[in-house]
């Protein structure tokens, strides 16, 4: 179903419904596999080669290699399964979504010490648009 | 949260950072001491951990004697192993099915942060934790999840389950999740401070307008995660109509989040 | 049930015991043949083939791709595997959830013959099943089991998602199970014919006598495993108020149970 | 709970509530082991061997190796579990079920063919008792 949702005019969130499970489950499925400590070693001591294991697209395969969260989002990867890449690289949830909003960790923490990124602005997609524009 | 999870198994709770954020539950702390509940139902959620993809509870309930601590991607957090309540929990889990809530029961499942992290704020570090858990997990991940009326509406059934056992016992309704927050995409950040305070100042007697707010404000007000304030309905709904707020705490940031909590007990 | 699949799969569907039941099957097979349906929605249970006691879901819908025949502890059936219409059943799950039926989603698990044997009966032994399946597995094994008014009134929600659908499809829901048997214990072997013929006379235009029976009756009426008939609710929930009966029959023994089917169709 | 349901009183049936769940559940977990190829062989060359690996109780473990299905019923077997067990000795449904009522498969058949066991006089316990007593 590609009908229209709700959240779909909330600007850069990705909301993990079917139409993005769908695309993203080998990709998920492969993140999962990341809890157990021997396939941490496999995949750490090479990225490409453990990936080849999953039925995942080359698209996915390369976002992860490059570690870009957004573009695993937009191939259906959920925020709570990509945990378990940057765990695994040692990195936080902070480090991660620093990465995901364009601004270096330091700029991000001092963003949210200051209160985080305020909802005014940033409620829609027009919103967006107008200040891109 | 894992960062929470992780300044205090990393001894940083009294750093400038994470000091004003643990402090607010100093008061929580002594409070579960004197309260020594007997059992705690715990409701949380699963960050794709006990749940892949290949199998997605909308709401699922623990009924082992005893559960493992998770390895998320790290290693297991260096907390003890969750002791069960399996009568209780085998109690409540016929209860509520037969009150048309379509539960699945779960004999064995790996507990992660979002369950354990609670534990730790409100008990410390114990070499054992002070009560037994019944763990209750709820999907917020895999779109659609549980209305807030849905959610409510469980934690009623949940409380007339509880109220119906026989043995005298004294259970304490945990519902969590971080409040406003988003962990994703370029909006990442997001924190509503005044949607959050709005939240705690109605839950306690106005929950009636937290019980209509539809997903997407959720998502749009609260960030995609803030969605896991649906939880805290569940507890909302199991508890007296009428309550007395007993101590209530928020702050920002921890880490991505705006953490808050708040003790509601039973009568004006 | 297994031995019906046996019967099938080692071709002794012509001997004297198998044929009179068999042969009730003439006509809705050929029914089938000018129906054509796209999809079939499936209800049915799981005999503890891909859920263990690990996990207890009391709804579970199928929405992956495709779908493995299970080994059972004598090798799989050799029938083909199972095309799911993941579209269909992801919007079901969808619109299903929103009407607070909290199903299980499910991306994995592989079909016992709860579901093959009555794909079986109705299409013979293809090369590859005539249309796509949505498999929707009911717990009717770990009591307390769902209610028969829990279930009719799913199967009007299932009924209202369908309806939704932006695709023209020709879906056909399917309720098995059993009717009157009893597999365990010393009573193994119960069957009780007025009371499965007071089930079919009544499905169609008296559904509401039905829907009240409470799960003692049909352990103490129907024999323990009698129970698989609030399956058949669901169905019954997702046709119109008004139905037509288009083929009935009724047969005993099938091995250890009395097998029934019928089929209605919208509309008086 | 030990409260009593409204079940408790038909005769001959065990009725697989948490009561007997939380009593067979090991014995119930071997049993869907059973589904693996290599675990029946396993079980098949060393039914005591196999079962020492499960945290069964000695009483469970004894009733699997009699094939004693009324007693893994009463230790909390559930049937469509314990059907792992004869599908495995490659019996059927017909015949663990004419062992668990006492009579030959053969008898048990005809009481099938003529119509299956009446549910008059088995409906309650004490219709039972009464013509055993
Ligand atoms: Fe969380
Ligand atoms: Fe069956």
């Amino acid at each position: 179903m590609t009908k229209s949702r709700p959240y779909d005019d909330v600007p850069g969130t990705t909301v993990f419904d079917e139409r993005m499970s769908r695309k993203g489950y080998h990709l998920n499925q492969f993140c999962m596999s990341l809890m157990k400590p021997e396939n941490r070693d496999r995949f750490k001591s090479d990225n490409r080669g453990y990936l080849d294991d999953w039925k995942m697209t080359e698209d996915q395969k390369q976002a992860v290699i490059d570690r870009d969260y957004n573009r695993m989002l937009s191939l259906g990867g959920n925020i709570y399964f990509l945990a378990k890449i940057f765990s695994c690289d040692g990195l936080s949830f902070q480090y991660a979504a620093s990465t995901m909003t364009g601004v270096s960790e330091d700029e991000y923490l001092k963003m949210m010490l200051a209160g985080g990124r305020s909802p005014d602005g940033n409620r829609y997609k027009h919103e967006w648009d107008k200040s891109n524009g | 949260m894992p960062a929470v999870g992780r300044a205090i198994d990393t001894g940083q709770t009294q750093n400038d950072y994470w000091k004003p954020m643990f402090d607010g539950f100093d008061f929580s702390k002594k409070w579960e001491e004197s309260e020594k509940p007997d059992v705690v139902f715990l409701v949380y959620n699963d960050h794709a951990t006990a749940f892949s993809l290949d199998f997605i509870p909308t709401f699922a309930i623990g009924v082992a004697e005893d559960y493992a601590v998770a390895d998320e991607g790290f290693g297991p957090r260096p907390v003890p192993p969750v002791e069960g309540h399996a009568d209780l929990a085998w109690h409540i889990a016929g209860s509520v099915i037969q009150q048309d809530f379509d539960l699945t029961v779960v004999n064995k499942m790996d507990l992660d942060h979002g369950l354990t992290v609670p534990l730790s704020l409100m008990f410390g570090q114990p070499e054992r934790w002070p009560c037994k858990v019944i763990p209750f997990a709820v999907n917020v991940v895999q779109y659609p999840v549980p209305s807030g009326r849905r959610c409510y509406n469980l934690g009623k059934a949940i409380r007339k389950a509880i109220d119906s056992f026989d043995q005298d016992l004294n259970v304490q309704i945990w519902g969590t999740g971080g409040m406003s927050h988003q962990l994703q995409g370029p909006r990442a950040g997001l924190i509503n401070q005044p949607w959050d305070q709005a939240f705690l100042n109605d839950i306690g007697d106005n929950v009636d307008r937290l019980v209509g707010i539809p997903p997407e404000e959720y998502i749009r007000e609260a960030g995609s995660e803030g969605i896991e304030l649906v939880m805290w309905l569940i507890m909302r709904g199991a508890l007296d109509d009428q309550v007395t707020e007993v101590h209530r705490h928020y702050h920002v940031p921890a880490s991505n989040t705006a953490i808050g909590h708040i003790i509601l007990k039973n009568g004006k």
